[in-house]
């Protein structure tokens, strides 16, 4: 069963890897922030299989950290689009 | 009992990567941005929940699945929410060239 | 089939680090930066450090990726112009050659590395007992070598007032950030609802198991300090004014109960942080109690940057 | 190649990449981006050795472990003081160029506007 479990967090990260190619061409940073989406939602689940697999209970907290976080960037990147639009170089700093 | 659970994580887990493999295709064939997107939302929280279907017999105990299955729960909101997020800026800025 | 896995994610952490140094935009780089630490917590997990997974996956893949994707946004003007700085084929040949020569005299080093490998762990196994914790790198991080996390401490916490000291004179004591405006209705004022109360049990299991099982204060910390960070992000809450006198008392608070600690174990026990017999587990609890406040608020105020507007605002 | 040894090459041409990046691109922010990579290199050099040093039923030798997440933590606190000093010199001057001669410009302490 192990076998078979890492075999499957192997393929999985195969397989979300092949979706950074949008990282290589984007064209847009929202594609390439997708990419990361995939491949950290994937990177969960590879680390559930292979936290499974070992048998070592504490990996999967290291799942459930990356679950609270991986959206984060796409969060920031997104405030940090929306609050500065193109031409407008600083954002107001003062009331 | 054993081997019945056995291939029941078997067909989960192989399906769920099955998921992931769409997710990556609709990525990187699909057209334009935002069709991208809805790919990509729908695929890898459907990949990760059946992954996640498939390892709950192989766990010890019952806290560890209750454990990834909230890990599934909390991934499918932020996932969800960045999605949203995501398509505002694409929205302001139009879809890109 | 492991063998596949680490060729795969090694493979796929060499090609996302080229794509980071010689990806075009900022930002396409920092994205390309974020996934390579993600890889990079798997590769922890392959090395069965644990621990560090879990400090990389918080503060690697998360906070570091917030830190630089606002930035490269913020910077995006000034790309043209160093792009147009690119330095001459000749340095940029020297520097290849400097850098292959770096990495070949580090693989004979790792290749020529000694066998059996010098361990520490039998030792580390053999003291545990003293100090109670049943998860070594605890052990390591807050008995054997607690010097060296003081000494941490106190490096965040200087790097904190570095950053505050970039502070215009009129924003002295201010706010840091610029100041949200948040949608209240949207999906992240209701995500920032939603999140941080499961965050936070989160964060605090983290810690509080860090004593027995993989974890601590620093991973705890900073998915305290991410979950904060949310609610501003979303407008929920401001930054709290740099000048308060509160939030001065919580940051140097962990550092000063350390300090205590140790000043009790020289008095005691014979040398600065040593722990008198069947009190080690108690004061560790001391410490790390003491110190996660100050960590989680040390690593949210520095991603907020310096202060920038009036305490007012 | 055991886990140990391969990871540890990795992180040999690691350093190296990054090594190059933080030479060669004229952008501070790409520079620290650089910086990092290198960072990480070394981490993960040494948390190879740490995985060599596996023994009395640890996966890994825990004091070079407990090291490394000192290391990546102070790391972090490296960046956000460099990313601030970059912001802070993007404000006051409007460009972040590390040359020496940089273009003349008014800037006093209440930033231009």
């Amino acid at each position: 069963m192990a076998e078979f479990l890492v075999g499957a967090a192997a393929f999985i990260l195969g397989m979300v890897a092949l979706g950074l190619v949008r990282l290589l061409r984007g064209p847009g940073d929202a594609d390439r922030i997708m990419s990361a989406q995939l491949l950290g939602t994937g990177g969960i689940a590879a680390v559930l299989l292979l936290g499974t697999a070992t048998g070592e209970a504490a990996t999967l907290d290291v799942a459930l950290t990356l679950a609270l976080l991986a959206a984060f960037a796409a969060f920031a990147f997104v405030k940090a689009k929306l609050t500065q639009t193109p031409g407008e170089s600083r954002a107001a700093d003062s009331p | 009992m054993k081997l019945f659970l056995d291939l029941w994580t078997v067909v989960a887990v192989v399906a769920g990567a099955f998921f992931f493999f769409a997710g990556t295709v609709g990525l990187l064939r699909f057209p334009d941005s935002l069709t991208r997107l809805h790919a990509l939302t729908k695929a890898d929280n459907l990949g990760l929940g059946l992954v996640v279907l498939g390892l709950l017999p192989q766990l010890d105990s019952v806290s560890a699945g209750l454990k990834i299955v909230g890990i599934w729960l909390l991934v499918l909101l932020s996932g969800a929410t960045a999605a949203q997020w995501i398509a505002r800026t694409l929205r302001q800025s139009g879809p890109g060239p | 089939m492991i063998e596949v896995l680490n060729f795969g994610l090694a493979a796929l952490i060499l090609g996302l680090a080229v794509w980071t140094i010689v990806a075009r935009e900022a930002p396409a780089a920092v994205v390309g930066f974020i996934v390579y630490g993600l890889l990079l917590t798997l590769v922890w997990v392959q090395l069965q450090g644990i621990d560090v997974a879990l400090t990389e996956a918080a503060i690697g893949g998360g906070l570091t990726g917030v830190l630089l994707i606002s930035a490269a946004v913020r910077l995006r003007s000034t790309e043209s112009t160093a792009r147009a700085q690119r330095p001459s084929a000749s340095t940029r040949w020297l520097a290849a050659a400097l850098s292959a020569a770096v990495t070949a005299a580090l693989s004979i080093c790792v290749l020529a590395l000694p066998e059996p490998a010098p361990t520490l762990a039998p030792e580390v196994l053999a003291n545990i007992a003293v100090t109670e914790v049943g998860n070594p790198i605890t052990a390591v991080l807050l008995a054997f070598r607690a010097m060296d996390t003081l000494l941490e401490a106190i490096v965040l916490l200087f790097a904190l007032i570095g950053v505050w000291s970039l502070a215009p004179d009129r924003a002295w004591g201010g706010r840091p950030g610029l100041l949200q405006q948040a949608d209240p209705n949207g999906i992240l004022a209701y995500v920032a609802r939603v999140l941080p109360p499961i965050g936070i049990v989160a964060g605090i299991y983290i810690f509080w198991i860090g004593a027995d099982h993989p974890g601590g204060k620093f991973q705890g910390a900073t998915i305290l300090a991410a979950m904060w960070l949310l609610v501003m992000m979303a407008g929920l809450a401001d930054a709290p004014p740099i000048s308060r006198r509160w939030l001065r008392w919580l940051l140097v608070a962990g550092p000063l109960a350390f300090i205590a600690v140790g000043v009790v174990g020289a008095v005691t026990a014979g040398a600065f942080l040593s722990y008198p017999q069947g009190y080690a587990k108690t004061l560790i609890l001391v410490i790390e109690f003491a110190l996660m406040p100050t960590l989680t608020l040390i690593l949210g105020l520095m991603l907020l940057g310096a202060p920038q507007r009036g305490e007012t605002s | 190649m055991t886990a140990g040894t391969l990871f540890g090459l990795c992180a040999a041409v690691l350093i190296g990449f990054g090594l190059y990046g933080l030479i060669v691109n004229p952008h501070p922010l790409r520079k620290i981006l650089a910086f990092n990579v290198v960072g990480s290199g070394v981490f993960l050099l040494f948390g190879a050795i740490a995985y060599r040093g596996a023994g009395a039923g640890m996966g890994g030798d825990p004091v070079p472990q407990a090291l490394l997440i000192t290391g990546i933590v102070v790391a972090f606190s490296a960046t956000a003081l460099a990313v601030a000093l970059l912001l802070r010199l993007f404000d006051e001057t409007g460009s972040v160029t590390l040359s020496s001669d940089p273009p003349p410009k008014s800037g006093d302490d209440t930033g231009a506007h």
